[in-house]
C-alpha cells in the first residue's frame, strides 16, 4: 500500500497513536489514488457508536470512493481504517462483512428472481441457526412492512419495496455499522419519509452506527446527528446540519444558494 | 411546437409520471425543475421516446410521434443531451459530433461553425477520445453533438448535474445564445436554481410526477417561489 | 409443486414406470434405456450448474468422454473384479479432478460468462481433434487401444466387488444401477439446492458481487458446483461406456456436446426432472427415427431448441409448472401459505 | 535460413487462416454482443456456394464472390427472422445459434450428401519453401480484410453509427441512428465475412457437411483471446496464436501446434480475463489517469 510518489503524506505519528477506543469507525490520514487522480486525500474521519452521520458533497468530491475503502472494495494508497478497535485495513470485503460492517449500494440490488423470504435467508443464514429463520425472518418483515410480500419474487416489487427489503437484509447481518449509497434515490415523498423513520429507529434503537450517502438536502436534515461535507477528496467542513446549512463556504461549493 | 397530454409513465410497477400536460411553443425556453426523484428524467425520455408511455399523447411540430421510436423522432428534429452526457467515450470528439449530423433529416444545414464558435474546445480537440475529457467538456461536447444537426428542439436533462458552477453559468450562457442567433426551442428539466432562473423564460414545477405550479415574470425571478419546488 | 405430496406421488410414480420398462418391454428396451438414462445423468449435470449457479458449460461432454475413456483404459487392463471396481473409481476421480482443474483455472482466473461457455465448449473440440488423432498403434495404454475416430472398443461390463467376491452386472442389472444412480443424484442435488449452500449457489448466480458482499466466497462456491457438475457428468459417462462396451471421439463431438444444452434448453435449466424428462423424451424420438431410416432427427432437435429459447426462455417444466400454479388458484380462491422452512419456490424443483 | 523461411511461410498460413476464420465472428461479437455459435455453418455456406457454382462452369473469383454474397444475403434473413430477438441475451444467442448450427449441417448432409465437388489448389508451387503460392494470396486477402474493416469502421458514416451503437445504443438511438439497422447490416457484414473464409478455404480443404468444424478451435480461441474489441483484438490474438502454433507446428506437427495454442490461449485467459483488449483498456487507462 505504501507508494514511492514523493507527494504522498505518510504520518506515522498516527500510526503509533492506534485508535481511539470511543469510537466505532476511525480512519487516519486515509487516502486512495486512481494514477494522479486522489479521490480520497488524507481523510480523518470517526464516528461514535450509534450515531448517524451523513456525507454530502458535490459530484466527485470522493463520497463512493470513501465507501469503497470502508467495505474494502477498494484498497487504499495509504492510511489506516480502525473499526471497534482494530486496524482492518487490510481485511477483504467478507472478514469485514463477518465483524459488522454491512452495506447497502445505490441502486437496490436485492435478487429479483427469489422470494421476499429467499432474500432474507442469503444474509440470515450467515449469522444465525437454520431453526431460527423462520422467527427472524418474519421479525425483520414486520420491522420493515414486507410481512404481506414474504412470498413475492423480489424483482416485482415497487422501488420503494425493493429499499426496505435490502436495507433489511443488511440489518440481517446484525452490524455495528451500516453504510448506505443513496437510500432515497428515486423514492416518493411518503416512501422517503418512511425510510427516514428507519433509519432514525435503526440508529437510536438498535445503537448501530450509520454512515449515509445523499444529495437530498431535506432528506439529510431529518435524520442526521451530523453531517460531514467532502469536496475533492478531503474533508470541507464537519458540523451540525444548522452549521453546515448556514456555512457560506459549505453554500457556494455545494448548496449553491449564494446567488 | 411540444404538446404532451395528460403523460402516464412508470418505472417497473411504480408510477413515476401521473398526468403531466406540457406546452411548449416554437422559439420558447422552458424549464421544468423539481427535486430529486419526482419524474423528471423519465419525462425527458418520455418526449424523446426512450420509455414507453402508459397513457397520453406527445404532438412534436403537429405530428402525434407518440408510438414513434427514438431515432425517428431525433430525425424530425428532436436534440437530445442525457443526463450524465453519456458522450460515445471511445469515438474522437469528431465522430461523437458526426453522429448527431442525423438529428432534423429535414434540414441539412450542419452547425458545426456555430458549435465551434460556442465551444472553441470541441475544435481544439477534436481528434481527442471523448472519454478521456473533463465532464465539464463532456456536457459541452453532448450539446454540440446535438446541435450540429440543427434540430428544433433540444431536450436537456439536468444539465448542471456533476458540473462545477462556472461551467455551468458558461453553459446557460450558451444555450441562450443557441436560442438567440439559431432560433432553436429548448425544453429542459433541473433542480439547480441558477440554471432555472437564468435559463427558463417559463417553467414548470413538476412534484409527485404531476405539473404542480407554472411560473414566469416575476415569479420566476423570486428565489422564494422558486426554490420552493427545488431540493435546496 | 416440489415438495407437495402430489409431487412426491407422481415422481414415485414416473421412477415406477421407469423401472416396469425391462418387464414389459424386455431385454433389448433395458439396454437402449440405460443409455438414455446415462444421458439423464449428463443433462442434469449442466441443469445444476446453469440452472442454479449461472454457469453455462458447453463441454460438460469433455467430462462425460473423459471418465468413458478413463473407465475403458484401466478395465482393459485390469478386467477383474477389483479391477473394475478400481476403474470406475478411477473414471470418477479423472473426471472430477479434471473438471476441479479447468474451473480453479476459469474462475480463479477471473474468466466470467460467455467467456467460460466458449472455454468449455473448445476443451471439448480439442479432447474431439486430439482422440481423433490417436489411430496409431503407438496410443495405447497397456492393452487398451485410443483407437482414433474407430474409438476404443471391448470396454468390459460394470463389474462391483473386491477380489472374487462381487458382481458383475448384466445388461437388466446395468439398467436399474443406471436408474438407481440417477434418482439417487436427483435427491442429491435435491438435498444440495435446499440446504444453506444450495442458497449461496443461487445468490451467486443471480448476483455474484452482492453475494460477496454478504460474506460469501463466491469463486469458491462455483468451483464447487462445477467440479460437482463434472463428476456427475463422468458418471453418466461410466454408465455409457459400460452399456455400449465403446467409446469413440464422436462423444467430445459438437453435435454431441450440444445434446446436454438442447435438454436443459427445453426441459427447463431451473428443472431437474424438466431436464431429465427432455434428455428421455428427445433421445426416444430420436432413437426411434434412426431406427425408420430417418435422417430428419438432429434437424427436428436443432430446430425444438430454436422455438423453446424464442418461445419459451425458461423451458418446458417451470411454464407447466406456472400453469399448474394457475390452474390450482383457480380452482381454490384461498391458497395455502407455502412452509417456507422448507425449500422456496426458486431453489426446489 | 530455409528453416526461417518455412517457419516465416507457416506463421503467414496460420495468421491468415486465423483471421480469415475469426473476423466475421468477431465483427458480430464486438459490434453486436452475439455470439454466432453457426459461424462454422456460415463458412459452410460460403464454401458450398462456391464449390457448386464452379462447379456450375463460374470462373474462381467470380464463384468466391458468389459465396459471399450468398453468405450475406442468408446472414441477413436469418437476422430478420431469428436473431435480431435476442439481442441483449448473450448466453440465450449462443444456445439458439446451436440449434441453427445443428439444423444447418444436417439439412446440408441431407440435401448435398457427404461429399461436394473438389476444386483444385489454383496458382502452383512456390519455387524455395514446400508450399503453395496460393497461401500467400489467401495472407494478402487477410490483410486486405483488416485494412478495409479498418477504413470501414473509422471514416465511413456506417462505421461510425455502428460503433456508437455498440457503445451506447440508447444514445446512438436518440441521436437519430436506425440501431435496428445497425445491427442488420452489422449482421450481415459478418455473414458475408465468413462466406469469404468459406470461399477462400474451399479448395483447400475437403468441402463436407463438417467443413464449418474445422474452423471452430481456432476461430473460437481467437475471440476470447481477443476480447471485444473488433480489429485490435483479432489482429493481435491471431499473431500471439498463430505465432505459437507455428514455431510447435514446424518442430512437432499440426496436432500439437493446436494444443500448443490452446494451452497458450489458457495461459493468456489467465493472464488477461478480460481478453487482450480488456487489458489494453486497463492500461490505457491507467495511462491515462498518471497523466
Amino acid at each position: 500500500m505504501a507508494t514511492s510518489d514523493p507527494t504522498v503524506k505518510t504520518a506515522p505519528a498516527v500510526d503509533e497513536t492506534g485508535p481511539d477506543s470511543s469510537r466505532i469507525l476511525q480512519t487516519r490520514g486515509l487516502r486512495k489514488a486512481f494514477g494522479g487522480l486522489t479521490a480520497t486525500d488524507d481523510v480523518d474521519f470517526a464516528l461514535e457508536a450509534g450515531e448517524l452521520r451523513c456525507l454530502i458533497g458535490p459530484n466527485g468530491a470522493g463520497k463512493s470512493t470513501f465507501l469503497d475503502l470502508l467495505t474494502g472494495r477498494l484498497e487504499p494508497t495509504a492510511g489506516k481504517i480502525y473499526y471497534d478497535g482494530a486496524d482492518i485495513t487490510g481485511l477483504p470485503s467478507h472478514e469485514r462483512v463477518d465483524r459488522g460492517i454491512s452495506m447497502k449500494f445505490q441502486v437496490p440490488s436485492v435478487y429479483e428472481g427469489l422470494t421476499v423470504a429467499g432474500n432474507l435467508r442469503i444474509p440470515l443464514q450467515r449469522v444465525v441457526e437454520p431453526d431460527a429463520f423462520d422467527a427472524r425472518t418474519r421479525e425483520i418483515l414486520e420491522r420493515f412492512d414486507l410481512l404481506a410480500e414474504r412470498e413475492t419474487v423480489a424483482g416485482e416489487l415497487s422501488h420503494g419495496q425493493q429499499q426496505r427489503l435490502e436495507i433489511g437484509m443488511a440489518m440481517a447481518m446484525e452490524p455495528n455499522l451500516l453504510l448506505l449509497d443513496e437510500p432515497v434515490a428515486g423514492l416518493s415523498v411518503e416512501e422517503t419519509a418512511d425510510i427516514a423513520d428507519l433509519l432514525r429507529e435503526i440508529a437510536d434503537d438498535d445503537g448501530v452506527a450509520v454512515i449515509v450517502i445523499e444529495h437530498d438536502i431535506d432528506f439529510v436534515e431529518t435524520i442526521a446527528d451530523r453531517v460531514t461535507v467532502l469536496d475533492g477528496g478531503s474533508i470541507f467542513r464537519e458540523g451540525s446540519i444548522e452549521e453546515i446549512r448556514t456555512d457560506p463556504e459549505v453554500k457556494r461549493i455545494y448548496l449553491g444558494e449564494d446567488r | 411546437m411540444l404538446e404532451l397530454t395528460d403523460l402516464h409513465a412508470s418505472y417497473g410497477k411504480t408510477p413515476i409520471l401521473r398526468g403531466v400536460d406540457v406546452d411548449v411553443d416554437a422559439g420558447e425556453i422552458v424549464g421544468i425543475m423539481g427535486k430529486n426523484g419526482v419524474g423528471k428524467t423519465t419525462l425527458v425520455k418520455a418526449v424523446m421516446g426512450l420509455l414507453e408511455v402508459d397513457d397520453g399523447r406527445i404532438r412534436f411540430d403537429g405530428t402525434d410521434v407518440t408510438d414513434e421510436p427514438a431515432d425517428v423522432r431525433a430525425r424530425r428534429g428532436m436534440g437530445y443531451i442525457p443526463q450524465g452526457r453519456d458522450v460515445f467515450p471511445e469515438l474522437t470528439v469528431a465522430e461523437n459530433l458526426r453522429i448527431g449530423e442525423t438529428i432534423n433529416e429535414g434540414d441539412d444545414r450542419l452547425q458545426y461553425e456555430a458549435v465551434y464558435d460556442y465551444f472553441p474546445i470541441l475544435e481544439e480537440r477534436r481528434d481527442q477520445e471523448a472519454g478521456t475529457m473533463s465532464g465539464g467538456q463532456q456536457q459541452m461536447l453532448a450539446i454540440g453533438r446535438a446541435l450540429v444537426g440543427n434540430p428544433e428542439l433540444l431536450l436537456l436533462d439536468e444539465p448542471s448535474e456533476g458540473v462545477q458552477p462556472s461551467i455551468v453559468q458558461d453553459v446557460t450562457r450558451n444555450l441562450r445564445r443557441v436560442n438567440e442567433e439559431l432560433g432553436t426551442t429548448i425544453l429542459f428539466v433541473e433542480q439547480n436554481l441558477h440554471v432555472v432562473q437564468h435559463l427558463a423564460e417559463r417553467c414548470y414545477a413538476i412534484d409527485k410526477g404531476t405539473i404542480v405550479d407554472e411560473l414566469e415574470g416575476d415569479r420566476l425571478d423570486s428565489r422564494e417561489a422558486v426554490t420552493e419546488y427545488l431540493a435546496v | 409443486m416440489g415438495n407437495s405430496s402430489a409431487f412426491w406421488l407422481g415422481l414415485a410414480v414416473a421412477v415406477a414406470v421407469l423401472a416396469a420398462l425391462p418387464v414389459l418391454f424386455g431385454l433389448y428396451a433395458a439396454e437402449v434405456g440405460s443409455v438414455f438414462l446415462a444421458y439423464a445423468l449428463l443433462g442434469m449435470s449442466l441443469a445444476f450448474i446453469w440452472g442454479y449457479c449461472g454457469i453455462l458449460s458447453f463441454g460438460q461432454v469433455a467430462f462425460f468422454g473423459v471418465a468413458g475413456y478413463a473407465f475403458g483404459i484401466v478395465a482393459i487392463n485390469a478386467a477383474t473384479l477389483t479391477g473394475l471396481t478400481l476403474a470406475v473409481l478411477a473414471a470418477l476421480g479423472v473426471s472430477t479432478a479434471f473438471a476441479a482443474a479447468l474451473g480453479y483455472f476459469m474462475f480463479y482466473g477471473g474468466v466470467r460468462d460467455v467467456y467460460v461457455t466458449i472455454l468449455t465448449l473448445v476443451v471439448a473440440l480439442v479432447l474431439y481433434t486430439f482422440m481423433g488423432q490417436t489411430a496409431g498403434g503407438e496410443w495405447a495404454i497397456g492393452d487398451a487401444r485410443l483407437g482414433g475416430f474407430n474409438g476404443m472398443s471391448g470396454v468390459p461390463d460394470l463389474a462391483i466387488g473386491v477380489g472374487s467376491t462381487g458382481v458383475e452386472i448384466g445388461p437388466l442389472g446395468h439398467y436399474y444401477v443406471t436408474l438407481g444412480a440417477l434418482v439417487a443424484t436427483y435427491l442429491g442435488l435435491r438435498a444440495l439446492v435446499n440446504s444453506r449452500f444450495g442458497y449461496a449457489m443461487v445468490a451467486t448466480r443471480e448476483d455474484e458481487d452482492r453475494t460477496a458482499m454478504f460474506g460469501y466466497d463466491t469463486t469458491f462456491v462455483k468451483l464447487v458446483v462445477f467440479t460437482i457438475g463434472g463428476a456427475i457428468a463422468g458418471l453418466g459417462g461410466v454408465l455409457f461406456t459400460t452399456q455400449n462396451n465403446y467409446v469413440d471421439p464422436s462423444v467430445f463431438g459438437i453435435t454431441a456436446a450440444a445434446l446436454p444444452v438442447v435438454w436443459a434448453s427445453v426441459g427447463g435449466r431451473t428443472s431437474l426432472l424438466g431436464t431429465v424428462g427432455a434428455a428421455l423424451a428427445i433421445q426416444f424420438v430420436d432413437y426411434r427415427l434412426a431406427l425408420s431410416g430417418s435422417e430428419w432427427a438432429l434437424v427436428l432437435i436443432g430446430s425444438l431448441l430454436v422455438f423453446v429459447v424464442l418461445v419459451m426462455p425458461e423451458g418446458v417444466a417451470p411454464r407447466l409448472h406456472e400453469y399448474v400454479l394457475e390452474y390450482r388458484e383457480d380452482a381454490d380462491p384461498s391458497p395455502v401459505p407455502r412452509d417456507s422452512s422448507a425449500a422456496t419456490e426458486e431453489v426446489s424443483d | 535460413m530455409l528453416e526461417l523461411l518455412n517457419f516465416g511461410f507457416e506463421f503467414v498460413e496460420i495468421f491468415a487462416f486465423i483471421v480469415l476464420a475469426t473476423v466475421g465472428l468477431a465483427v458480430i461479437f464486438g459490434m453486436m454482443g452475439i455470439i454466432n455459435l453457426a459461424h462454422g455453418e456460415f463458412i459452410l455456406v460460403g464454401a458450398y456456394a462456391t464449390t457448386f457454382t464452379f462447379d456450375a462452369g463460374l470462373p474462381l473469383p467470380l464463384a468466391m464472390l458468389a459465396g459471399v454474397v450468398l453468405t450475406a444475403v442468408y446472414g441477413l434473413v436469418l437476422e430478420r427472422l431469428i436473431i435480431r430477438h435476442l439481442y441483449g441475451r448473450l448466453l440465450d444467442s449462443m444456445v439458439v445459434t446451436w440449434g441453427i448450427s445443428l439444423v444447418m449441417i444436417q439439412l446440408t448432409r441431407i440435401v448435398f450428401g457427404n461429399t461436394a465437388p473438389g476444386i483444385g489448389i489454383p496458382y502452383g508451387q512456390l519455387p524455395v519453401v514446400d508450399g503453395p503460392i496460393y497461401y500467400l494470396v489467401l495472407a494478402v486477402v487477410a490483410v486486405g480484410v483488416l485494412g478495409g474493416l479498418y477504413a470501414l469502421f473509422t471514416w465511413t458514416d456506417f462505421g461510425i453509427r455502428a460503433r456508437a451503437t455498440m457503445q451506447d445504443e440508447t444514445t446512438a438511438r436518440s441521436m437519430g441512428v436506425d440501431t435496428d439497422r445497425m445491427y442488420m447490416t452489422t449482421f450481415a457484414v459478418g455473414s458475408g465475412l465468413a462466406g469469404l473464409a468459406g470461399a477462400l478455404y474451399a479448395p483447400v480443404m475437403t468441402v463436407t457437411p463438417e467443413y464449418g468444424t474445422g474452423f471452430l478451435i481456432e476461430t473460437f480461441v481467437a475471440v476470447v483471446v481477443g476480447g471485444a474489441s473488433v480489429l485490435v483484438g483479432t489482429v493481435l490474438a491471431s499473431g500471439l496464436l498463430g505465432t505459437v502454433n507455428a514455431a510447435v507446428t514446424n518442430v512437432a506437427g499440426t496436432f500439437m501446434g493446436q494444443v500448443a495454442m490452446l494451452i497458450a490461449a489458457i495461459v493468456a485467459i489467465r493472464l488477461m480475463p478480460e481478453g487482450i483488449t480488456g487489458m489494453l483498456a486497463d492500461w490505457r487507462e491507467s495511462r491515462g489517469e498518471s497523466q
